[in-house]
């Protein structure tokens, strides 16, 4: 990875270009709550000034520019007695503005999934190298830890990825993209003053809150498979399905078709899912495998951290705390991993 | 003369809502001519007792489902007005674009689905998708222009969610999809009068006053402003109960009203006598075209008086949006803090003025409310327009029970009623 | 029209309005893009609202609108000893829908408040199904058009329909809408049936829940959710009362 | 102005183009196209099951098809919905597949009334097969329950074809009543023909209904299982195979010779959405078929 560093300046010259060319995303404040917090969504900007890079989190993830809440997988126009089928990726090219490092670790792991294994989805890989990615540096959210399940730091998965010194940023570079668009503005090389301010700047983001203790976990879930832990947490949620949709991992998904109206095409559309929402595992007939809010809620657990855990030695979460934060019911990672814990130790 | 004739219409077609037409002419003598409003009644006067002052426009936007944007503007008026807020300009621009919408949509409807088959002799605008393509496809252009624009602004097509107490809840993000087909609509809306062209309207003219907004300066009036008659009555908004004058009628579950004389008339026709100078150039000139000049008193002229509006409304839509272009981060939205009061709002609905009036005591909760609908102010009207009808037709050559049941079922459609509004 | 082989039944569509906006009946009309295919695809014989053509030969019924009126429910009986196929169409028709509001009320004190000495027939709102046996039901108040078309495409075809179970909550996420609740609503979302693409969170009104209830609500927390955000209990049910359908959950 | 991104083209990803085996694994470029197939044959089994007999229209691509038993394939009605349906015919014929289709829900039911000469879509073979090769020279036990004979066809029929490689075959089949029983035109073939003891139990007996009635784990009772020597094959609904699975084990068969088929909702067929998904196994890649020591393993799948 080379290292540069970028006047603010020209930074924003650089967005600037950026913009002119293709469609920018960033994160944008676009309101704030009833207690007075800023509320941040990654929104397509059109000017550098609607851009706030000193977010501390956004409401919902980046995934939908990977993962679409809707999307066409395949359309079909029909002749007579005979269809044919049609198939198209996303190919305009985008740039994604400041996601933090944890949202950048949920794409290394969503590649894992959509990228790799038996059948990479073209979907989700046309949508992935062409969106052009510049990370950015932040202390972790409140309520966050990614510290605990290591999703803080960020080491690939970026063309660029900034660390702020004040006055100008600090940049890996990590593609050959990401070179030729930085050679656009004025750059220059690092110094040794540079990599001090860096590693100062990385100290300065250490821990800051309490995180939960996640030790075993993965183990611990097997084990407590029927804790009243469970119940206690299943009985608050409202199987609404919020947590997976603002989640940056959850991928789970439903495929419907839709005919048109005068029987001439009709297409294939993908919605994400999620594994709380009544149906997910029901079948025809009526048999539903996962009937219990209780269970269902139970399963998104374990399938972040232990299910993905077994495949890839690692959980999924990335420790954003998303899904807590959206939760009306409150139910959240750091506090059920809490009750788990001490669940195993009575 | 040996002319007897009998009309028995139970539950007319192609309007909203549920009336009967009775006429009974014996030895060319007028017996009964009748129309009456058998809806069943709603009580929704009753029903908004009590609640909450956010539950008065959601609520009263159900009392019609065609013209739920005028209830919505009306109410929200209303209690704006009891409470004393003041919105901002941006959302009162919106708002009039939004009304704007739903006035082309139910013009629409009403010119190409309700009133249109009689003209071209068919049972409605089915069978026109086979005999005239061109005809439907402007239609279905044109009422879906009035949806989107009601969709962009209000957030839905039939019972907006956008229009709040205070404003509007956000500048919305679809404006820019709007000029382009708005564009488009002028064209077809160019083609819609040469169709008006063809169309034989019935001879018929009964002296009748028109009640309407009055043109407060600032343009064609839609949302609220004094009220005015063609036989020179004025009113504030506030003494709108002067303006209706509603009383029970035994065989009706809608009331009926009267002003100067024992019946008036509401609508575009009328708004279009009250405020003819206030028209844009380009509706002036499609009036002439189709012969229409104010004060006209043919009944039958509503439906081009609505033409005339529809095209005025696409033209101030596009200088609306325009405006809007340079509003981007404007205000659309004041903080509300409710108190006891009360408040009268009246706008203009597609089909007439429209009114509403609450009280409100200091929890922000109504304790009083009146709603006076336009087709309630037109019932007595078209009563007395169809005894004069079947007078002036009865003894024409050749009368049939059908010829009359036609006529007699076109001019209730020509007022385009809105009947379960007015039994809300 | 013909798919795989297969030939369409076009059914015989008849549409009646009982106590209502006919809003539904509107939204029926509406959707102009698809209209034309939509009114293809069946053969309407009965619609007041746009057509003078009847007729007592039909296979499917949309009733709109609730029952509120002796007269309503002897047309009712009628229509469903002729129907195959009966649709509650919206809310109205469904839970009785705002109209539901009037029972809180004595209905002889409304009359004398809305029409002085001279009453007029009323009867305590009922839905449909309190009346005859439904085979369907469409919620909303107004319907979506997308939904009655699909649920017509499942009638043409003649295949079993599925509502969504899930409440609007999770259509609204999939909008990318910040919750009512954050803004200082209260919202029905959490428990409402979805469906609908949740267009009032998303306009900025929070859901009042036109559609009833969502398959397996969790009531219990969603009061306290309600009350934990600050909303009184007579708050929370005259929201819960405002289309009908959530009757006696309190 | 020169361009600063270029777009990516999947399609033209060239090492992705080519597929390393004809199950698609690593074929990136199109996992969503279907196969165009032409329904050639219908046959009515019973009130609720239809079988189709499906045949890819593509010459290239149908020689290419290929599969083993106990996979199953991704069924796509255009417009109405893909649904996950087993094969049900011998992993040796060339031709056509055959599907053995029960009337459900909305796919299925618009399934059912189509036509000879239909045009369908298919993707696929997914998942795991039975691993008929390690049984050879074995006893095979056979068992289904309802639509579970849909499945177990594609077994029966390798059993058949290679009868010398197998000792003694058992099929011990069970249904509702008379009237539900699947495939009877085939018993007696694979009786005489194939000499395969094939034993029937009814729950709900009928007049003309002279053999046994009652659950299918009494049917066991008259078979005489070799522990070390036997391996079992298990399809029907979750709460049969749980059943028959701890009878066997009860009758020392171990749990890894005894194979199931699950079913769960399916989306996707890939081991993407996450449907059918318990904990880490997906069971449209895993499985369907899994041994019974896995499905122990996996807490929920009973
Ligand atoms: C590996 C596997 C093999 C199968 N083999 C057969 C077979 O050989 N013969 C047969 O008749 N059936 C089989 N099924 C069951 C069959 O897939 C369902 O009956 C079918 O999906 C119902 O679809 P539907 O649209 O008619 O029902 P609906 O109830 O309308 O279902 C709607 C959607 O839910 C999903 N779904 C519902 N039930 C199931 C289910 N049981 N499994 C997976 N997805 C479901 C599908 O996506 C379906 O389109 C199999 C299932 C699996 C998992
Ligand atoms: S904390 Fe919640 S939202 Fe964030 S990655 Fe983990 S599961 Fe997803
Ligand atoms: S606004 Fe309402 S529907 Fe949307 S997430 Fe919040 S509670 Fe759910
Ligand atoms: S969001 Fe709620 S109130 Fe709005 S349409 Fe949907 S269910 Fe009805």
């Amino acid at each position: 990875m080379l290292h540069k560093t970028i006047n603010k300046s020209e930074f924003r010259k650089l967005v600037d270009l950026l913009m002119e060319n293709e469609e920018v995303i960033a994160p944008k404040q676009i309101g704030s709550d009833i207690k007075g917090k800023a509320i941040h969504q990654y929104l397509p900007v059109s000017t550098f000034d609607e851009i706030d890079l000193d977010y501390e989190i956004t409401q919902y993830s980046a995934k939908t520019y990977f993962l679409p809440y809707c999307e066409n997988l395949s359309t079909c126009t029909f002749d007579d007695d005979d269809w044919t089928q049609n198939i198209s990726y996303r190919l305009q090219p985008r740039i994604l503005l400041g996601l933090h490092a944890c949202d950048i670790n949920a794409l290394l792991k969503l590649d894992k999934v959509m990228t790799r294994d038996s059948f990479p989805s073209p979907y989700y890989v046309s949508r992935r190298k062409n969106t052009f990615i510049v990370g950015i540096d932040h202390e972790p959210c409140e309520g966050g830890f990614c510290q605990a399940v290591g999703a803080d730091v960020v080491t690939h998965g970026f063309d660029l990825f900034l660390t702020d010194l004040g006055d100008r940023y600090f940049v890996a570079i990590n593609s050959d993209r990401g070179f030729n668009v930085l050679s656009r503005v004025r750059i220059k090389n690092i110094t040794q003053a540079d990599t001090k301010a860096y590693l100062e700047a990385r100290q300065a983001l250490a821990p800051v809150f309490e995180t939960p203790y996640m030790h075993n976990l993965p183990n611990l879930l097997d084990i407590e498979f029927e804790s009243p832990v469970w119940e206690k947490w299943g009985a608050k949620c409202l199987s609404c399905g919020s947590c997976a949709m603002v989640c940056p991992t959850c991928y789970c998904y439903g495929v419907g078709e839709r005919i048109s109206m005068d029987c001439s095409s009709s297409y294939k559309e993908k919605q994400l899912y999620s594994c709380n929402l009544l149906d997910f595992a029901s079948v025809s007939g009526g048999h539903n495998f996962r009937a219990k809010k209780e269970t269902r809620l139970k399963y998104r657990y374990y399938h972040q951290h232990r299910g993905f855990s077994e495949t890839y030695e690692e959980p999924l979460c990335v420790g954003c705390n998303r899904c807590g934060r959206v939760c009306l019911a409150g139910i959240n990672p750091p506090e059920i991993i809490k009750d788990l814990q001490l669940e195993g130790i009575r | 003369m040996k002319i007897n004739l009998d009309v028995d219409v139970h539950h007319l077609t192609r309007v909203e809502g549920h009336g009967n037409i009775h006429v009974k002419v014996k030895n060319g003598k007028l017996l009964e001519a009748r129309w009456d409003v058998v809806e069943t009644p709603r009580y929704f006067e009753v029903m908004l007792k009590g609640k909450h002052y956010s539950s008065a426009a959601p609520l009263t936007a159900r009392i019609c489902g065609i013209c739920s944007f005028s209830h919505t503007l009306a109410s929200l008026r209303a209690t704006e007005a009891a409470f004393g807020v003041e919105i901002p300009e941006a959302a009162a621009i919106l708002r009039l674009l939004a009304k704007h919408g739903e006035t082309l949509q139910s013009h629409a409807l009403h010119l190409f689905f309700l009133a249109a088959p009689d003209f071209l002799d068919v049972p409605s605008a089915i069978p026109l998708m086979e005999s005239h393509p061109e005809v439907v496809a402007i239609a279905l252009r044109l009422k879906g222009l009035g949806n989107k624009i009601c969709d962009v602004v209000g957030g839905r097509q039939t019972h907006p969610v956008s229009l709040q107490v205070g404003g509007v809840a956000a500048m919305p993000t679809g404006l820019p999809d709007l000029p382009p087909v708005l564009e488009e609509a002028l064209e077809d809306l160019a083609s819609t009068v040469e169709l008006f062209k063809t169309f034989q309207l019935p001879d018929f003219v009964r002296e009748t006053e028109f009640v309407s907004l009055r043109a407060n300066g600032d343009g064609y009036p839609f949302i609220g402003s004094d009220l005015i008659s063609t036989d020179g009555v004025l009113k504030a908004e506030a003494d709108y109960l002067a303006m209706t004058n509603e009383y029970v009628d035994g065989n009706n579950t809608s009331k009926w009203c009267r002003l100067s004389r024992d019946s008036f008339a509401v609508g575009a026709l009328a708004r279009l006598n009250n405020n003819y100078a206030q028209l844009r150039p380009e509706a002036q000139a499609v009036a002439g075209e189709l012969g229409l000049a104010p004060v006209n008193h043919n009944p039958f002229m509503n439906n081009v008086a609505q033409l005339v509006e529809c095209v005025h409304i696409a033209h101030d839509s596009l200088d609306l949006i325009d405006q809007l272009a340079d509003m981007k981060s404007a205000p659309t939205m004041v903080e509300v803090k409710y108190r006891a009061g009360e408040g009268v709002s009246a706008v203009e609905a597609p089909r007439g003025i429209l009114y509403h009036h609450y009280k409100y005591n200091k929890d922000g909760k109504i304790t009083k409310a009146n709603c006076v609908i336009p087709t309630t102010q037109n019932n007595a009207n078209i009563h007395n327009d169809m005894r004069a009808l079947v007078e002036q037709f009865a003894t024409e050559k050749g009368m049939t029970n059908e010829r009359l049941e036609l006529l007699c079922s076109m001019l209730v459609r020509a007022y385009d009623p809105c009947i379960s509004c007015s039994v809300h | 029209m013909k798919y795989l082989g297969i030939d369409p039944i076009k059914p015989k569509i008849a549409v009646f309005d009982f106590t209502s906006c006919e809003g539904c009946e509107l939204q029926l009309a509406n959707k102009e893009d698809t209209l034309a295919g939509f009114l293809n695809a069946v053969e309407i014989v009965t619609f007041r609202e746009i057509s003078s053509a009847a007729s007592d030969d039909y296979d499917i019924a949309f009733i709109e609108g609730a029952i509120s009126r002796s007269d309503e429910i002897t047309r009712l009986m009628d229509i469903r000893k002729k129907a195959k196929v009966l649709v509650a169409l919206g809310s109205c028709a469904c839970f009785g829908g705002v109209n539901r509001m009037k029972n809180a009320y004595d209905l002889n004190q409304a009359n004398r408040e809305v029409y002085g000495k001279i009453a007029k027939e009323t009867l305590p709102v009922r839905s449909v199904k309190e009346i005859v046996p439904v085979d369907l039901e469409i919620h909303g108040c107004p319907v979506s058009k997308a939904e009655v078309e699909r649920i017509v495409q499942h009638l043409v075809w003649d295949i079993p329909y599925t509502q969504p179970v899930y409440p609007v909550c999770f259509e609204c996420k999939q909008r990318y809408a910040t919750c009512s609740f954050d803004l200082g609503q209260l919202c029905l979302g959490p428990i409402t049936r979805g469906g609908c693409g949740a267009p009032c969170p998303v306009g900025g009104l929070s859901c009042w829940g036109c559609r009833g209830p969502s398959e397996d609500p969790n009531y219990e927390e969603f009061f306290r959710i309600a009350n934990e955000y600050g909303y009184g209990d007579d708050e929370i049910e005259e929201r819960l009362n405002f289309f009908g359908g959530f009757e006696g959950v309190r | 102005m020169t361009t600063l991104l270029h777009p990516y083209d999947v399609t033209q990803e060239s090492d992705m183009q080519s597929p390393l085996d004809f199950n698609r694994r690593s074929r990136l470029k199109h996992v969503d196209r279907t196969f165009k197939a032409e329904i050639i044959n219908i046959i009515s089994l019973t009130e609720m099951e239809k079988l189709f007999q499906v045949r890819i229209m593509d010459d290239y691509y149908r020689s290419k098809f290929s599969y083993l038993p106990g996979q199953f394939v991704m069924l796509e009605l255009p417009g109405f919905g893909e649904i996950p349906i087993s094969i049900s015919s011998s992993s040796s014929n060339k031709g056509f597949i055959e599907l053995c289709i029960r009337k459900m829900g909305s796919v299925t039911t618009m399934l059912h009334k189509a036509r000879r000469g239909a045009k369908v879509g298919i993707r696929g073979p997914f998942g795991t097969h039975f691993p008929m090769e390690k049984m050879h020279g074995h006893n095979v036990l056979l068992i289904a329950g309802g639509l579970g004979l849909a499945p177990l066809r594609a077994p029966i029929f390798n059993v058949i074809e290679n009868r010398s490689n197998f000792n003694q075959v058992d099929i011990l089949y069970g249904t509702k009543s008379p009237k539900n029983m699947l495939f009877n035109y085939q018993y007696e073939e694979w009786n005489r023909i194939a000499d395969i003891n094939l034993q029937v139990i009814v729950e709900h007996g009928a007049d003309s209904w002279t053999g046994p009635v009652g659950m299918i784990t009494s049917l066991l009772d008259d078979v005489t299982i070799l522990p070390d020597d036997t391996f079992a094959i298990i399809c029907g609904p979750p709460i049969m195979f749980k059943f028959v699975c701890e009878r066997l084990t009860d009758d020392g068969i171990p749990m890894h010779r005894m194979f199931v088929s699950l079913e769960r909702r399916m989306h996707c067929g890939m081991g993407k959405c996450c449907r059918c998904n318990i904990g880490s196994t997906y069971t449209c890649i895993d499985g369907p078929v899994f041994d019974y020591w896995t499905v122990m393993n996996l807490k929920e799948a009973i």
